[in-house]
Parts: structure tokens; C-alpha cells; sequence
């Protein structure tokens, strides 16, 4: 056990597994002698040496290609994507590549291959380098995509990744990096299980990175009982979990970074809804960033994913009146 | 029933056997187009005529545990590397008993015991994979190559142009076998590519990069041999454009009718199983007679392997929902 | 009014916005001289010649962005993508760059260009060329994705596709091109706005591309009284015909054809849920393919997505029980 | 006020409006790194010390009616292509006066009054981009032109690859710049990179070429207009290489500390300033106290700028959701 940064999780989770299996290679954009540009490698080139940790090209689809070119042969890639963004112009590899090996190959070849990529919006790098984009590795039979919320995830949640035989996706909140927290070094995640933050009879919330920590706030502040469920895999989620806590609240909110339409939470609030319809005393309904383009100005973009205010009000509102509150754009009279 | 990996072996130092083999492609191809035409296959196919003497000059040159990264156009390729037609024909028609059950269909062969990777129907997208069976096979510090095949058309992809500069500056034993059949699809090489000799997008990467004759195996094996060589001694990879000719039209029911007049039959006079036959002759390894009851008896096995797939087992509904994931286990 | 095929029809809509604005340029691979793929150009190149129609490398991030630059400066292109994954190499060109072209020029430039891709299951292309992927233009602002069900559709959506100011994306189901229908040269689509194919009171059913005309079928087979919306635009989809249908019928069934993780039903049942939860009388469910790669295998992909007779069960079974039923897979004690 | 127009019109034959350009983007840097330092500047900056003599090189010659697709690193292309130092700065603080209206950033600069395209924070974007606006201009039949500026490090993505393709066979009006500064973030060019003259590339695509002194205007200007009249005339597109140096480092707070010892230095030789004052000294256009006078105006004049933009109003919530959709009619 130990504190540190959620960065340094990262680290720590590498460089755990790199020492108990030779199989592991890292590459990226500058991961190696610069130790990467948002420090999440820090001494893994100098531990296990130039082999095994690697400076790419500014080439994504080569080097993601090429994580499972390797993966298929043996060994464990792990790669660093150091915006999500960048994987626009290499989607291919992970979709229609990685996640298909297996099943062309009828089992005799398996993509044990990580990919690492910082996602989120907060910290002023505009829209093109601010989005989660977990949508772009929906209704992909094949590929699992993970998001830590604190370091022990981080850590975690990384260690059963590289651990997989499958291609698996691990989006690190950027906004996080810095944050500090408790680290037990012997707990590795169950990929595909959620974690309950909280407990409690009235509510049910779910939600993903950053947002498990304002949602966290949202319900000290707001005096509810809920179950806080982080989901911490999105693909395949943990749909026991989330129906389990909602069997006993009666009622769901999923609390999202990304804008409103067609974003992971739909999938939540739907499926929730068909198998659990007359057990809902009030609708589902998600609270989310607001259908645009995710804005560079500070104060437009604290706006743009939930705020524990936000999230604090529509709790209440939904508690009290049993309907769906509207979004504070809609409530400000800005946007609709 | 002979593996794979014996019909592999079986062409190492055989000329014969290759082209045995080169024969078995041709005949083979000529079926399939045969059973699509009558509606046989569902989908497409992509009828690799005219690659026979590169595919075959390959498999014989690279060992069975090195990895070809190919194409949706892979009859020749997956055929001269060991499948068995069985495998092939049966995954063209969707069989249980096809080289991927079924699931697959004509543009995705894979047999891992003589090196074939899934083939990908994505243009390109076989160059990093290649790189990075490369990279494996460096870091493992085994003798092993990776090879990606691909088109003219093919160049002209980002994929490409990514995968080949990684492979220089990590010089990873990989080579790289632009098959420059002259058409990409229905358009000439020159609509796409201002240039005429592919081969030197090496120049790039400062990657070593040859031209040879795709219709001559003597030709193939030579250029691969040394850069095989290169490539085993840390020397990096190579890219290989080899001159060859798309005999058929694109794919399902193309008649290639966009071709120049004469072109086809320029090209003919260099058929590869022409070519070979020459110099089987001319070496006393085989008669015309001889080759003449060999294509007789390709024909009318591959008649009845046609006939036998026919009445294999289609795959069971279960086998759509294998192989996706494997439940996630804390192990190592 | 004629009658043709889906195709041609595609070919006359082309062809009537470029006689009718010569800003139109059009291009792709093999569109030009061999008049497309599955030849849904032809003889466009013969009426407007080599400038404005052209055949490009295989290069499909290099003609993608090519058509956005060339968007920007004032002209209209429309560009053909053979197969919709082939977007996975260029996917940046279209979410990154030009769905934020606007926004980021303060309205002063606009992308309005159109891109046509051929999506969809049933013709035995296997998993590499046969997925309908609308999930990747999911949350992302700026964009509009529509998917024509008949050749009237196909004629009057990418008439105003071409027609819009912005980036839009036409879906083409693959295995409706052979089809024939009738085609109103008068008709041009409203984007953003769904059609009725059928209406009735007890069940909403919402449907899209070849998947509306399965629920047509199995509407008819099972002698239910519904509402068919063929929703034509998934992004921004028409949010009040299905409200409004929904509170009429109150009963909602989508059905989709790409599998059940995360496609774009999720959000149709979320939101309607969302909206009309007390008006709902039975659990909102969602009829897909299921979570697996597209097989090659014709008995396979047969089963793949949603058929009239799976739909018909379903339908009859969620009225009869006003719950969900399972899909065949369960049923069939298949997978689960 | 003026306007970009105004301060772009101002170059065109004027040496010396040039040379006081290039003291304003290199005291415009001075002022953003300490702005960034103190933390009044949010998420990142690119600075561009180092690239005055390459963007006053390209805006003095391009007309302005021509169009750039640049990237993140952009202070410098949008200075010298007009922009005024308050809407550069305004932008980069997030302000409602910024050219973009604050909802962009650094990254993201943007007047198309002076032909910039919005820049684009992803590597290669703006290569196919700018092809693309060529490719208009060139059915426009207007003789315009496009022109792509990136980095040596992007000449390895795909983008690069297939859109340097693309213009040469369709022969667009389109000129590629790669400002080769050495480094790409963190890592020198070798590192990534198997070749030295990037500008060799071209060959792939059977693209005219040309390396250039990216520290001399003159240099940049005589390159730049061979390119530029081999487009007007249909000559199809170059591809320059323009020798720089990032004297800063690569972004935000980065102190390049990975720089060899001595390179630095070296280059500091070759500082685009001093050698454009020394030409101007030698062709007696200014003086060193006028040279003196000017740099000590510029950082009291853009002292007074950032003073200014410090209080310039925040956009509005509405800006966050206005100009991403047009409502669709039906009308041409
Ligand atoms: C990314 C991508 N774009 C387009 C296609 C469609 N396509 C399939 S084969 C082909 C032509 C390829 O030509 P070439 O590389 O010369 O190979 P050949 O078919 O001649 O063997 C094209 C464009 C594809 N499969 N993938
Ligand atoms: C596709 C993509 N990959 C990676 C990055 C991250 N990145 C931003 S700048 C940069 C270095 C670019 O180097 P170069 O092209 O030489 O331009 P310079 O910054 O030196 O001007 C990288 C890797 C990106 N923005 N986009
Ligand atoms: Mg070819
Ligand atoms: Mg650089």
C-alpha cells in the first residue's frame, strides 16, 4: 500500500507486470527516454531497457498495427495513444484487426494487446484533444474498454489489462493524472466488474472516470442514499451489478462526460429499462455534457461535463418530483 | 490426410512440387470461378491467376514458421504456403471444415501451422501486422521473418507508408512484397500512382528495395533470398516489387473489359506456369506429356474435392458465437 | 415518377443536384470510369466529365480530407467510401476535422460535403465488409448521418444531402441497391425528419434502412396495429414523430440490425424512456443482431440480423406479455 | 484599427514590415511562454521561435487570397499571415475577443479574411486539407493556391502519404511545406526517422522537391515562388524542405533539456532575426539603435496588447453551442 498519483499508478501497474512477464513491450510517442508526455512511464525505459520500451514514429496506425502483429505472435504490447483523438487515424487496427483475430483465426490466434489512451475534457486543449470518445469501440464483439476513476483503478484496472488474452482499451481521465490516492498493490481488477463507491436504498448512479468523483460529491452534498456504482469497464459491463443495485432502488441515473446523444449511457439506461421496467418508480435518465463541440474558454468548458452542483440538482429534483430534470442549458434558458 | 505443414515441406528443393503446386492454383482458381459463376460461393472472390510463381516462390523460400500477412486475394498465396484445397475451397464456401469454419469466406484464409495470419480485407492493413510479427520475432531473438504481400494499389494507403518507416527505424526482419499486378481494382496503375517503379517508395525509408520478375520463381526466391538474408543478420527489411499480371478481372464477375487491347495476351507469353514449364522442360525434369496428365490429374482431383466440399457440413449456429472473447481471467 | 433500382437511384439523385449546381464535384475509388463498385455512378462521368468526376488512389484519409478542404473553398463534394469500414482509416477527417470546421471558424467556413458508404449484412462479404458502424458518428456534434430504406429514400436523402450546408453521411444499405421502387423526382428529404411507413396504435416500432422493411413485413405477418417509423436521419434524429408516435401507442420496440452493445437504439429507448416513462405501458426493448462478428456462412449470416419471423415473435410475445422477450439465441439455447 | 488584410497587404515588397513582423511574433512568444509560466494561459501552447523567417517568408509571397492549413504550432503562420497580436492572444486567453472566439485555444487559430484555415492539433490533418483546397481552386479555375505547413515529424503519418499522392496525380495547385525544425515533441528526427532530407520523399510521388534555408526570408521566398508559378501554370504541386530549428521547446513548459549540448548554440547562429537584420544592416535599410528602438516599441506596444486582452470579455455560454449545425432547408 502506498500513496501516489494516479500517473504514477500507471506506472507502477507496468512496471509490476513488465517485471513478471519478459512477453511485455511498451511503445508510443515519446513513452521511452522522455517518459512520456504526460509521465506515465518514468523509469520503465531505464528498468527494462531499449528492447523492451520504445520511441514510435508519429505514425498511430503503424505502431497500434504493428502492437498486433506482435500480440498474435506472443508477446504483450502495451501502447500509449497519447490523445484518444489520435486513434481516428487508426480505428482499423483495433476494430476490424485486433478484434476480429481470434474469431478468423477460430481461436489459434489471440490480440493480448493494451492500449493506453488519455481521454477527457477540463484541462483547456480545446475540442480536438478533450473527448472520451468510448463510442468509437461500441458493438465491437471482441475489444474491452476499461476506465479507472482514482489510482488504485488506475493501477488495477491496467494490471488485468495487460493480464488479458484479448485486445483491451484502457481510458485514463487526463484530468486525473495528477491526483493523489491509495495504493494496494495486490488487488488486480475482474475485467468486467463494477466497483460500489457508495451504498445506499434510493438511487442508483452510475458512472465512469471523473465523473464516479463528482457524482461521489453530488451525493454527500445532496444528504441522498445511493448506490454509487463505477462501472470501470464499459465493454462488457457489469450488468449484474448495475441491475442488482437498481432491483433494490427502483431508480437509475447515469452521470456521463460526453455529450448527451448516443453516448455509453444509452446502453445503460436502455437495457436497465427493458429488463427492469416495473421495478422503476421514476425514469431513467442520464446527466451529461451537452450536444456540442467541447469549448477551449475556461469558463465554458467547466460547463461542459457534469459539475457536482449539476449532478446535486438533478438527484434532488428527480428524488422529489419523480420526472427528469432538464440540464442547467435548458434551465438557463441558453440552449434546447 | 496430409497437413499443411507436409504439403509445405514437401516443396522445399522441389521444383516439381512447386510447380505441382503453381498448377494447383491455376485449376483451383479456374474452379472457383466456375462455382461462383453458378452461385456456388456467396460474397466474392478474388481470383489470384498470375500470382503462382511469386506465391510459390515464396513459400519455398521462407521457412514454414515464418508469417505471410496477405490479402482478401489469397487462394494462390494460402495454397502455395500448404492449405489444403479442401481447407480453401471448403472456407470459400462456408464449411465447417473451411481453414476458419466457415465464418471466414474467401477474403480471410488463416492455417498458423504454415505461418498464414488471418488474410485482411482492408487495404494496408497487413503491413504493420507484418512489422509487428517482426517485432515479436526480434525482441524473442528467434530467426524468424515476417512477410506482408500486398498490391500496387496498395502503396498508395497510409498503412503502407507508416508500417514500412517503423520497420526501417526499428530494422525489423520483415519484407515487404508489393505483388504489382498492374491494376488496383478497375484502374490502371497509372490513374493512381504517378509513378511506375514502386519499388523505390523504399528510398523513403532508406529501406534496400529490388524489382524482379513475379512471373519467374527462379527470380522470386533469388530477390527473397537475400533479403532474407538481410534480414536474419539484423540487416532490416526490404521492399520487393514484383512484376506480375492480374490474368482475371478484379473480383466476382470483373471481365477486366477496361484492359487495353492486347495487354492480356502481351502478358500471356510470360505466364508463370509457361515459364516454369520451359524450364522444367528445358532442365529434363518433366515432359510436355507429363505435364499434360499433372494438369489432367489436378483437374479431376480438384473435381472431386469440389464435390466433396460441396456436401461438407455447413457450421453449426454456435460456431458465430465462438472465438470472440476469452473470459478474462487474474493469471499469467 | 419511375420506377427503378435502389442504385439508379442514387445515380439520379447525383445526377439532378450536378446539373443543378455546378459546385458539385464527385469522386471516389473506381466511380469514375468503371461508374462505381456496385455501380452507383453510372454514367456520371460521361455527362459531367473528368473535372468534376474522378477516380482516386486507394487513399481514403488522403481523398476524405481532400473533400473537406475542398469543402471549405466553396465547393460541394460528394464522396463514395466502397465500404463503410473502410472509414476506419480516415475516421479523423470527418469527427476531427470537418464536423468542427464550423465551430472552430466561428461559422466563417463550412464543410458541405456528403459522403456515401455502402453498410450493411446479407451478402456474404464476411466481418471485415459487412458492418453498419453508425456508432462512430455517434456524439459528435457537427455531423448528420442519415440511411435510406427504399430507392424514394435513397433519391430524396442524398438530394438533400447534397443540398445541406454541413458534413452529412448517407448510409447505404448494400443489400437494398438491387431492389426496385418507385421514385417521385419531386421528393426531396427533410433531413432530421422520419417517415411513417405504417401507422397504428398498439406498438411504435422504429426502424432504419433494410431493417424497416423486415418490421414492414413482420407488421403484416403478425396482423399488429403499429406505427412504423422509418427514422431516414440517426443523427439528429426526429425526436418528436417518435415521442409523439409513443405517446400514442404507448409501447416502443426499435430494431436494429448492427448488434445490441451500444447501437444507436440505445438512445432512441433511453430517451424516449427518459420522456415518456409514465406514458410507457410495457418495457421498451430493442430487436438486434447479437454481440458477435458477422459470420461469412450463409445459414449464419441469415441469422444475424433481425429477421421478419424474429421480429413477428417478438412483437406478438411483448403484447401478449407486456414484457421483453429473448432473442432467438437465448431461445434457442445458443448463447446468452 | 487595422485589419489582417491591412497588416497582411503591408508585406508584400516591404523588407522591413517583414523584419518588425518577425520582431512581433519573436516578442509575441516572449510574452505567451511567461504568460503560460504564470498560469494565465490554460491547457498548452506550441511556440514558434524559430519559424519568423519561414511564416514571414510564406506570407510575403503567397497572395492573400491563397489558403494555409497549418497545426497546433501556429502563433508564428497566424502573426505573419495577418492576424493582429489581440486576436492571437485574445484566442490563445480563451477570450470572446480571440480570432475563433475563444471557443478554440492555442491549437486552433483561424481568419479566413487572410486565408487561414482553422489549424488543425491533429498530425498530417491539414496535408489532405490543403490538397483539397487546391483541388477547388483548380475546378474553380481560379489561380489560387494551397498551401500545407507541418512538421518533420508528420512526414511519418499516413496523411502525409496519401495526400502528397493524391496532389500529384490530380496535379493541384497545392505547395507542402515541412518545417523541419529536428525535433518532433521530445525526439530528435533520427529517432523517428530513417532519413535526413526529408524533402526526398517526394520522389515517391514523382513530386518536385527542394530544400531551403528555413532562417533566410530570401531563401524562403525564391523557393517558395518557383513552387508557386510551377502551380499557377499547372505544374502540380511541390513538396519543400525548410531547414529550421525549434529554439523553444516543444510545448507548454517543456525546457528541451534532451537537446545534444552545443545545438542549440549552434543554430542560435542561424536565429532568423539576426540574419535578416544583418541583410537589412548590410543593405542599409535600418540601423542597430533604430533595430533597438523598434524590439523596445514592440515589447511595450505588445505589453500594452496583453494588458488589454487580460480584460477582454469571456464569451458567452450560447458561444459554446452556436455554429456547430446549420438547420437543414431545402434550397440551393
Ligand atoms: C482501405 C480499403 N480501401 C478500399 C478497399 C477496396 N478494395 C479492395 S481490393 C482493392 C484494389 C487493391 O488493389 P491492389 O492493392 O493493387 O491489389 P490487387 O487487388 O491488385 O491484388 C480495393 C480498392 C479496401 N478493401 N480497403
Ligand atoms: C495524429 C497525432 N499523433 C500525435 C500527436 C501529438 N503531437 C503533437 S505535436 C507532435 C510532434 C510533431 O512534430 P513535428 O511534426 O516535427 O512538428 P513540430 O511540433 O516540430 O512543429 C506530436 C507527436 C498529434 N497531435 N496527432
Ligand atoms: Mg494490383
Ligand atoms: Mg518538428
Amino acid at each position: 500500500m502506498a500513496t501516489m498519483r494516479f500517473r504514477q499508478a500507471i506506472v507502477a501497474a507496468l512496471a509490476d507486470e513488465m517485471r513478471l512477464d519478459s512477453r511485455i513491450i511498451f511503445f508510443g510517442e515519446d513513452v521511452a527516454e522522455a517518459e512520456g508526455p504526460f509521465k506515465t512511464s518514468e523509469g520503465i525505459l531505464k528498468e527494462f531497457g531499449p528492447e523492451r520500451v520504445r520511441d514510435t514514429p508519429i505514425s498511430e496506425m503503424g505502431f497500434t498495427g504493428a502492437a498486433v502483429g506482435a500480440a498474435m505472435m506472443g508477446l504483450r504490447p502495451v501502447i500509449e495513444i497519447m490523445f484518444i483523438e489520435f486513434l481516428g487515424v487508426a480505428l482499423d487496427q483495433i476494430v476490424t484487426e485486433a478484434a476480429k483475430t481470434r474469431y478468423l483465426s477460430q481461436g489459434s490466434l489471440s490480440v493480448p494487446m493494451t492500449i493506453r489512451a488519455s481521454v477527457g475534457s477540463g484541462l483547456g486543449f480545446g475540442c480536438q484533444h478533450s473527448q472520451t470518445l468510448e463510442h468509437w469501440f461500441a458493438s465491437t464483439p471482441g475489444l474491452k474498454v476499461l476506465m479507472p476513476s482514482n489510482a488504485q483503478s488506475a493501477y488495477s484496472l491496467l494490471r488485468a489489462a495487460i493480464r488479458d488474452p484479448d485486445p483491451v482499451i484502457v481510458l485514463e481521465p487526463r484530468i486525473l493524472y495528477a491526483e493523489r490516492g491509495d495504493v494496494d498493490y495486490g488487488i488486480i481488477a475482474e475485467i468486467g466488474k463494477a466497483q460500489m463507491r457508495a451504498t445506499g436504498d434510493e438511487i442508483t448512479i452510475v458512472a465512469l472516470g471523473q465523473m464516479v468523483n463528482v457524482a461521489e460529491e453530488a451525493i454527500k452534498n445532496s444528504g441522498v442514499s445511493a448506490d454509487l456504482v463505477d462501472l470501470q469497464t464499459i465493454i462488457p459491463w457489469d450488468r449484474e451489478t448495475v441491475l442488482n443495485s437498481v432491483k433494490k432502488t427502483s431508480r437509475l441515473i447515469v452521470v456521463e462526460e460526453a455529450p448527451l446523444s448516443g453516448g455509453w449511457g444509452s446502453e445503460i439506461v436502455a437495457y436497465v429499462t427493458s429488463q427492469l421496467f416495473s421495478a422503476l418508480k421514476s425514469p431513467p435518465f442520464r446527466i451529461t455534457a451537452p450536444d456540442v463541440p467541447i469549448p477551449f474558454n475556461g469558463g465554458l468548458e467547466s460547463r461542459y461535463a457534469p459539475t457536482a452542483s449539476d449532478v446535486t440538482r438533478q438527484i434532488l429534483h428527480a428524488l422529489k418530483n419523480q420526472d427528469v430534470p432538464q440540464p442547467w442549458w435548458v434551465v438557463e434558458g441558453i440552449a434546447g | 490426410m496430409t497437413t499443411s505443414l507436409e504439403r509445405r515441406n514437401s516443396l522445399y528443393g522441389n521444383d516439381l512440387a512447386c510447380y505441382e503446386r503453381m498448377v494447383e492454383i491455376r485449376e483451383f482458381e479456374k474452379i472457383t470461378n466456375a462455382l461462383f459463376a453458378e452461385g456456388s460461393i456467396r460474397g466474392t472472390t478474388h481470383l489470384a491467376v498470375g500470382q503462382e510463381a511469386l506465391t510459390l516462390g515464396i513459400s519455398s523460400t521462407l521457412k514454414p514458421n515464418d508469417v505471410v500477412a496477405a490479402t482478401y486475394r489469397s487462394h494462390a498465396i494460402g495454397l502455395a504456403l500448404g492449405l489444403s484445397p479442401e481447407s480453401v475451397l471448403a472456407e470459400i464456401m462456408g464449411k465447417a471444415t473451411g481453414c476458419c469454419g466457415g465464418v471466414g469466406g474467401s477474403m480471410h484464409l488463416c492455417d498458423t501451422t504454415v505461418g498464414l495470419l488471418p488474410t485482411s480485407a482492408i487495404i494496408g492493413a497487413g503491413i504493420p501486422v507484418a512489422a509487428g510479427a517482426a517485432l515479436a520475432f526480434q525482441v524473442q531473438k528467434t530467426d524468424q521473418i515476417a512477410l506482408a504481400l500486398f498490391g500496387d494499389g496498395a502503396t498508395n494507403i497510409g498503412a503502407f507508408h507508416e508500417g514500412l518507416n517503423l520497420a526501417a527505424i526499428w530494422k525489423l526482419p520483415v519484407i515487404f512484397i508489393c505483388d504489382n499486378n498492374v491494376y488496383g481494382e478497375y484502374s490502371r496503375i497509372e490513374k493512381t500512382t504517378p509513378i511506375e517503379d514502386l519499388h523505390i517508395r523504399a528510398e523513403s525509408y532508406a529501406m534496400p528495395h529490388m524489382s524482379l520478375d513475379g512471373m519467374d520463381i527462379h527470380a522470386v526466391r533469388s530477390g527473397l533470398t537475400d533479403a532474407i538474408n538481410r534480414a536474419r543478420t539484423g540487416g532490416g527489411p526490404t521492399l520487393i516489387e514484383a512484376k506480375t499480371y492480374r490474368f482475371s478481372g478484379h473480383s466476382r464477375a470483373d471481365q477486366a473489359l477496361y484492359r487495353p487491347e492486347g495487354e492480356l495476351k502481351e502478358w500471356q507469353k510470360k505466364d508463370p506456369l509457361l515459364v516454369t514449364e520451359k524450364d522444367l522442360i528445358k532442365r529434363n525434369l518433366i515432359t510436355r506429356n507429363e505435364i499434360e496428365s499433372m494438369k489432367e490429374n489436378m483437374v479431376s482431383e480438384l473435381t472431386a474435392v469440389a464435390k466433396k466440399v460441396a456436401n461438407d457440413p455447413e457450421p453449426e449456429l454456435s460456431a458465430m458465437f465462438s472465438n470472440i472473447w476469452t473470459p478474462s481471467k487474474v493469471a499469467i
